[in-house]
């Protein structure tokens, strides 16, 4: 009880999104995941958010009916858990009114969805998961790109250059399952052949020699991996030690540029096809955005965080649209015109439009490694 | 026959703890187990109150094969035992200690406790007049409320005895019970096991104290390297050859 | 045929790091009776100081291990000196608990320093080597070869020299070794000296394979624990054999039965194994 | 040689021993007489360190050992057997013994010597060598613990009830076997039951009643001491 | 008897407190966090239960706890069966399964036991994790429904979610209660104390244990199933060890073996872990040694400590009194 009373303190006082006066704050609230296994893509995501509120309040926030407001990033862990997304919800919309609470894990969006219309918030929803976008909640913004455009693409890519033979070694994740689900069928649809299929638990493997040395006994032409990008790189690196001299197909969440960190060559990863990594986009607000991520984080930038990055810069020039920071409903109402009205220079990505279904609309670039080169392929 | 053994046998890998031994305890006495140390007493014991699964032979109580039940089983039959190293509830206290044996007498169960039945607070009565009574009876009134663990070592013996005999016994079994006491309680200690004879319940004890057992026993069976060397009197047992040689040595009573 | 040798040098090297591990986790229990939870977090303070000490300090491989064995060892040390010594007297839960404070704490503090990214350390042993169709790289020798030394001088030390023998009978009573003049707060320290330099050198011998991250050990502890319940809790050879028991299981079960599902084999086969064996494979006798 | 002034013990607030003074003289044997709960392992724990005394001083050959850790005390020769045998169960008898001579763990040549000594004293355990100690019956075990307890050579060698639970036997060896091991010009301090064959090997005397000494002698006096005749020699 | 009066009051007002609550503070944040810290409580309980009063530690209970949870989420979801009978077979179902691992598990002791049901635990894990036709796997299950309309009231409102939950954390303490003071629960504290003695006394300690498990299980059950229902998604996260871990935590800091430990134990970690939220990526640099600390100052928990602190004053009081009375004894005299 006395927890109680502390807490309801904290409520009162200045941590009101808006006064009267001619300056405001608008939280945006994050939760996710910033202890434990996930840390690392938890603060990814988070640093995205930061570093675009941080520049809008450098530049002197933004004004809505004349009245100026400053963007207050509350990030709060969840451990990855929903129960911890949910509860850090309650609390954020208790103490700090937060019109928009970003997440970046399926199950912690589904944990909102059950009360977010009810409360009135839209959702950030950093997941390719489509449930999340299909299930019809209309206050939910998907913010990456759904994964089934990239299968075409790569499966064309892979099978022309180096065979029919597939060996899919998926990371045992809902993503990687459902990701395998589109591009077997694809494969085979082409023509090609599906000779291994095992998905690799990269929270409880330690050495993937064996399971890769299953899969090259049946002499695949294409290896379809994926995952996060270091785990990924090490199953090309061993790979490659067992002999395999085909070509990779990588799943979007692994990253090329953070693969060759580990693999410490291109030529390791001689054959891939996968996402272009961000460091290499010749989007207009790309290469700024990277160099201003490395200065500040002293890290590669990922598309976890320029998506998120993105997203906040979105969600801000739609408040604008909607001339309001509270009312989620008309934010989402015009979303469409915030992507109409996002500055040049922050179009790290190139998103025209966002779907009915709430999700951004992202255009997909698919790289390959040729000659031990990025190369930019395709651009849908 | 009250309580025999017909040709038990234990066997730990190579060594043969107790060697067909044919045993049968005279109901409303005092029977003894003497021997040297590692005959096989305390095995022998561990046999009987179904610890360990002999390795062969059988196990007979008031005509009733008991040689493969479960120890709870055989208390329930009326078999209680006491252990060579005093094994009680060290941070509970007598009475606690005491309480738990009338258990295997009550029937209430977790729907009794659930709804606070009439048959749950009968038991728990009952529970608790037979711990005062046995803990009169052991002649530790007043004790009820010490921690076991601060009580002394014969006392803690007596509260063991308490609880064998709280569990409404026909037959009791006894370790040793007078190791590391002197010999004033000692004394004590042999009145209360008439006592209990007295009272109708059967005395099995194991003990090295050859002075106690010789006056108290009625019949002494006499173990070494696992097989019964010897079976009889006091008397008997004290002018056996066999049995000074292998156990009491030249002055018969130390 | 050639699969199934590939497999069994395959289990081999995993089942290396796992005895090594289990071998620190099963050493501790033996002397404390607690399961240290917060061993798989030594483990992985072994894999980020031998990589420091690699990368920022530029030392050998070998030098880098050699220190990181030191620096984890004395880890191992004060948290039996400041946690399990003033718990030596509660019950046994309370040590799990305090173990798991540890482990947080040490995963937040590795995330702390060296962030939570992924990171590789570089080995001077990279090459791989093909013979008869099999391929090793020469880094899986390694951490074979080595497991199998490091076993034999731990065997050595604890069946052949007076203070090993003096581990083993603190570990079975304590005041017994109070009377025969074993100072046995010495003991356990080294003991848990010994347990931190088991975990930093499987850490820093498969770390070159795998990856450093603040969670890495996670992927060994849960496996250690099954191990040394499968080799007799407290039981040195069993954990050992337990070890490559898991090793084998888990590469010939994905190779055989199903890469997707050979975890649930191998909990299962525990789970057998202590249906019929209560106190596992290589329980000791006797009582007291 | 070894010598106790006041020395008071404390479990929490309950005090075992009060003001004790005890004094055992070079090659002698000591015995501790006193019903149970007198407080006698109380008295022995202390001396082997393994409780602190809470007043008094404790000397040994002129030196203050009541702050010494318990493997400090091992080492300036006080040994003792306690009760309850602490012996190492999971371990074979051979290597309980060669635990006993740790902190001559140098010498291997006299631990040698050492062990046959104590193999000729108790023969059972050179036949069970290679047995687990905790598959020894109640009475080996006590051997056992023995053994270990002399293995380490010791000056002082405190002895707390050794004749608990041994057929009558083995007690007549055993308190021979103390006299023997006396004769070595090992010192004894022994706490027993088991009165009247204590006195009849011992030197002197103390007669322990809740934590204080009531009675001291040598043990002619104390044979003779009404008190203790009914009380202890029940006579 | 006095004493007994006293704790009785004790006891009415803080149920009493807890009624009134919702109409002190308003605030919808603190009482998700409440509710859910009453959901955790029950399975707390289930866990005293086995571990506190039984002695045997079980690491499977994040696993009962799950599979208590996706019975109803499965039952509700994808066969649509009424909520109140799901609820029920939800229960049922568990302690079956439990009966079934007890059976087994129980046969082993101590250590053994605690990483056999860790095992167990983890076998849970992967079978949610990879059952994905039923279990949704990785994805897990959305839209488990709240308890259906009862009357007038509706289950929907946070205020209304802490009574429903409110309701069954006092009629599982109300149970914890009546059995820890029977018979029965002698028994199993008897169990914890020495189990070769409670044999010998002539108590079935398997039939016992076993009772003693079911009915943890069925703790955990009610607790997963109410989760269920007050977060309505449900992913395989819940049967992980962690949350096994969580549980203990917060008996153990409670104080393991006694009634109110629970309570305390949880409402202490589940507000101190959100007091530390603003610590971001640093909170467990704090909350780790926290724990440890406490573990190590307070072994037997803040239940235990303050018992343990008061039987120190009484000892003192009466130490005082008895001085005193010696001092008026002489006083008399002289
Ligand atoms: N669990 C066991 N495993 C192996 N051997 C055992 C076991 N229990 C007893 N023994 C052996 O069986 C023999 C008989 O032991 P037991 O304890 O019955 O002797 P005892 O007659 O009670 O002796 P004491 O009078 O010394 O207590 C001994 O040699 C002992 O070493
Ligand atoms: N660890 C302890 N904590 C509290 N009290 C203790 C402890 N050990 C012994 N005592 C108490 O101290 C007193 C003296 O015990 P001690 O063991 O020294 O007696 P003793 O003379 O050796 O008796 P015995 O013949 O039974 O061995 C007893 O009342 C005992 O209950
Ligand atoms: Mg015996
Ligand atoms: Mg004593």
């Amino acid at each position: 009880a006395c927890a109680g009373s502390q807490i309801s303190q904290s409520t009162g006082g200045q941590k009101e999104s808006s006064s009267k006066s001619g300056e405001g704050t608008v939280n945006i609230g994050f939760s996710g995941p910033l202890s434990g296994p996930a840390a690392l893509y938890g603060e990814r995501t988070l640093n995205g958010i930061k570093m675009a509120a941080e520049e809008i309040n450098n530049n002197g926030g933004f004004e809505i009916n004349g009245k100026t407001y400053k963007l207050n990033i509350v990030p709060l862990d969840d451990k990855y858990l929903p129960n911890e997304t949910a509860s850090n919800a309650k609390r954020l919309l208790q103490e700090y009114k937060t019109p928009i609470i970003f997440t970046p894990h399926s199950g912690g969006v589904m944990a909102l969805q059950v009360f977010n219309e009810t409360e009135k918030f839209l959702i950030g929803a950093y997941t390719s998961e489509p449930d999340v976008t299909d299930a019809g909640n209309s206050l939910t913004i998907g913010i990456p790109p759904r994964y089934d455009g990239y299968v075409e693409p790569f499966t064309d890519y892979a099978m022309k250059r180096f065979g029919k033979k597939l060996a899919a070694l998926p990371p045992s994740t809902q993503y990687g399952k459902d990701w395998t689900k589109t591009l077997l069928p694809q494969w085979e649809k082409k023509g090609g052949k599906v000779v291994y299929h095992s998905s690799i638990d990269f929270s409880k493997e330690t050495d993937f020699f064996t399971i890769v040395t299953n899969a090259l006994k049946e002499k695949p032409d294409v290896l379809f991996i994926g995952g996060a990008s270091e785990p990924t790189a090490k199953v090309a690196k061993q790979a490659r030690e067992l002999g395999f001299k085909g070509g990779f197909i990588i799943m979007d969440q692994a990253k090329l540029d953070f693969m060759e960190k580990i693999t410490g060559s291109y030529d390791v990863l001689e054959g891939s096809v996968g996402v272009l990594p961000l460091v290499k986009s010749n989007d207009p607000g790309a290469p700024a955005f990277v160099e201003n991520y490395r200065a500040k984080f002293k890290d590669e930038p990922s598309s976890e965080s320029g998506l998120n990055y993105i997203a906040t810069y979105i969600f801000v020039e739609a408040m604008k649209a909607a001339k309001t920071v509270d009312d989620a409903e008309a934010i989402r109402k015009h979303m469409q015109d915030g992507l109409d009205n996002l500055p040049k220079d922050k179009r790290v990505y190139e998103i025209p439009s966002i779907g009915d279904d709430g999700r951004l609309e992202v255009k997909r670039k698919v790289a390959v490694v040729e000659d031990g080169q990025i190369v930019l392929k395709v651009v849908d | 026959m009250f309580l025999e053994t017909r040709q038990l046998t234990k066997q730990f890998g190579g060594l043969v703890a107790v060697d067909h031994v044919n045993f049968s305890v005279e109901k409303g006495k005092i029977n003894a187990i003497i021997g040297p140390n590692g005959a096989g007493k305390s095995t022998f014991f561990n046999l009987i109150s179904g610890f360990y699964p002999p390795s062969s032979g059988q196990v007979m109580f008031k005509g009733q094969d008991i040689t493969r039940l479960p120890p709870n089983k055989i208390a329930k039959l009326g078999i209680a035992r006491t252990f060579q190293t005093t094994h009680l509830f060290e941070q509970a206290n007598v009475l606690d200690n005491v309480l738990i044996g009338f258990r295997l007498r009550t029937k209430s169960n977790l729907i009794d406790a659930l709804f606070l039945t009439k048959r749950l607070k009968r038991e728990e009565e009952q529970s608790k007049e037979k711990a005062f009574e046995v803990l009169k009876f052991v002649g530790l009134t007043n004790m009820e409320n010490k921690i076991v663990a601060n009580i002394s070592q014969e006392e803690k013996k007596r509260v063991a005895i308490a609880l064998a005999l709280a569990t409404e016994p026909e037959i009791i079994f006894l370790d040793e019970p007078a190791a590391g006491i002197n010999p004033e309680e000692t004394e004590g200690l042999a009145n209360l096991i008439e006592k209990i004879v007295q009272h109708n319940i059967t005395v099995c004890l194991i003990e090295h104290k050859m002075k106690m057992v010789m006056n108290l026993a009625h019949k002494i069976m006499v173990l070494n390297h696992g097989k019964k060397i010897a079976e009889g009197t006091p008397e008997e047992i004290q002018n056996n050859e066999t049995v000074i040689k292998a156990y009491l040595g030249g002055s018969a009573i130390a | 045929m050639e699969i199934f040798a590939q497999q069994i040098f395959n289990g081999l090297t995993v089942g290396s790091v796992y005895s090594l591990v289990a071998l620190g986790l099963t050493l501790v229990y033996g002397i404390l009776h607690i399961p240290n939870f917060a061993h798989g977090a030594l483990y992985m303070m072994g894999g980020y100081i031998t990589l420091t000490m690699m990368t920022k300090f530029g030392l050998y491989y070998w030098i880098a291990i050699m220190i990181s064995m030191v620096i984890v060892g004395l880890m191992g040390v004060l948290m039996e000196r400041f946690i399990f010594y003033p718990l030596r007297d509660a019950p046994p839960i309370q040590d799990k608990i305090a173990a798991i404070g540890i482990l947080l704490f040490l995963e937040a503090f590795a995330q702390f320093v060296w962030g939570a990214d992924y990171q590789t350390m570089p080995t001077p042993y990279g090459q791989v080597v093909s013979v008869m169709g099999l391929t090793f790289t020469m880094q899986r020798l390694l951490i074979i070869i080595s497991t199998v030394v490091v076993m034999i001088l731990l065997f050595l030390f604890l069946k052949k020299t007076f203070i090993g023998s003096a581990i083993i009978a603190m570990s079975q009573n304590r005041e017994g070794a109070h009377l025969v003049g074993i100072n046995t707060n010495k003991m356990a320290m080294l003991t848990f000296m010994i347990s931190g330099a088991l975990a930093a050198i499987a850490a820093s011998l498969s770390s070159p394979i795998n990856l450093v991250f603040p969670g890495m050990g996670h992927l060994v502890i849960l496996k250690a624990f099954v191990i040394i319940i499968i080799g007799g809790m407290g039981s040195i050879p069993g954990a050992i054999i337990g070890g490559y028991i898991l090793g084998f299981a888990e590469s010939l079960g994905a190779t055989y039965i199903s890469n997707d599902y050979k975890d649930i084999f191998a909990f299962i086969l525990l789970v057998l194994i202590l249906t019929f064996k209560p106190t596992g494979l290589f329980a000791k006798g006797g009582h007291s | 040689m070894l010598k106790l002034k006041g020395v008071s013990v404390q479990y929490g607030a309950y005090k075992a021993v009060r003001n004790v003074d005890i004094e055992v003289g070079k090659g002698e044997i000591v015995v501790l007489l006193g019903s149970n709960g007198a407080g006698k392992s109380t008295v022995f724990k202390t001396i082997g360190g393994l409780h602190k005394c809470t007043e008094g001083e404790i000397m040994f050959e002129g030196k203050r050992i009541d702050q010494s850790s318990p493997a400090q005390i091992v080492k300036t020769g006080i040994v003792q057997c306690a009760e309850g045998r602490k012996l190492f169960p999971r371990m074979t008898v051979y290597e309980n013994l060669m635990m006993g001579a740790f902190i001559h763990r140098k010498q291997k040549k006299e631990i040698e010597n050492t062990l046959h000594e104590v193999y000729e004293l108790f023969p059972i355990l050179k036949e069970k060598r290679n047995d687990l100690a905790g598959s020894l019956s109640g009475g080996q075990q006590q051997m056992l613990a023995i053994g270990r307890a002399l293995m380490s050579k010791p000056k002082l060698l405190l002895l707390d009830e050794p004749s608990i639970g041994l057929a009558p036997i083995i007690v007549a060896q055993m308190f021979e076997v103390i006299k023997q091991i006396n004769k070595t010009e090992t010192t004894i301090l022994l706490a027993e039951q088991n009165a009247n064959a204590a006195l009849h090997i011992a030197h002197k005397g103390y007669v322990l009643e809740n934590g204080s000494i009531v009675v001291e002698g040598s043990s002619e006096e104390l044979f003779a001491d009404d008190n203790v005749r009914k009380a202890y020699l029940g006579a | 008897m006095t004493a007994r009066f006293k704790q009785k009051a004790v006891v009415l007002s803080i149920v009493l407190l807890a009624l009134l609550l919702p109409f002190i503070i308003q605030n919808d944040y603190f009482f998700h966090i409440m509710t859910l810290s009453f959901i955790w409580m029950i399975g707390v309980y289930g866990l005293n239960l086995i571990a506190g009063y039984t002695g045997y530690l079980s690491l499977a209970h994040a696993g009962f706890f799950a599979i208590g949870a996706y019975s109803l989420g499965i039952l509700t979801v994808k066969f649509e069966i009424h909520y109140w009978l799901a609820f029920f077979l939800a229960c049922a179902i568990t302690c079956i399964i439990g009966l079934v691992i007890g059976l087994v598990a129980l046969q082993t002791k101590e250590h053994f036991f605690a990483i056999y049901t860790l095992c167990v635990g983890y076998i849970i894990y992967l079978v949610i994790d990879k059952w994905e036709s039923l279990t949704g796997g990785v994805r897990g299950l959305i839209g488990i429904p709240v308890p259906p309309d009862l009357g007038p009231i509706s289950f929907r409102s946070p205020v209304s979610q802490y009574y429903f939950n409110l309701f069954f954390l006092l009629a599982a303490i109300f149970m914890m209660y009546r059995i820890v003071h029977s018979l029965t629960g002698r028994t199993l504290i008897a169990i914890r104390n020495s189990e070769e003695l409670a044999q010998t006394i002539g108590i079935s300690t398997m039939k016992n244990k076993l009772v003693s498990f079911v009915l943890s299980t069925f703790f955990a059950a009610l607790s997963g199933i109410l989760y269920a229902s007050f977060i309505r998604f449900i992913g395989p996260d819940i049967s992980y060890i962690t949350m096994t871990f969580d549980f203990l935590i917060f008996l153990l800091v409670g104080g393991i073996g006694t009634l109110s430990g629970p309570i305390v134990g949880t409402l202490l970690i589940v507000w101190i872990s959100q007091q530390l939220q603003f610590l971001q990526d640093y909170r467990m640099l704090i909350f780790g040694p926290l724990l440890t600390l406490l573990i190590i100052f307070y072994p037997k928990g803040i239940v235990g400590g303050i018992f343990s602190w008061k039987m120190k004053m009484q000892e003192k009081k009466k130490r005082l009194s008895m001085s005193a009375k010696s001092a008026t004894q002489r006083a008399e005299e002289g």
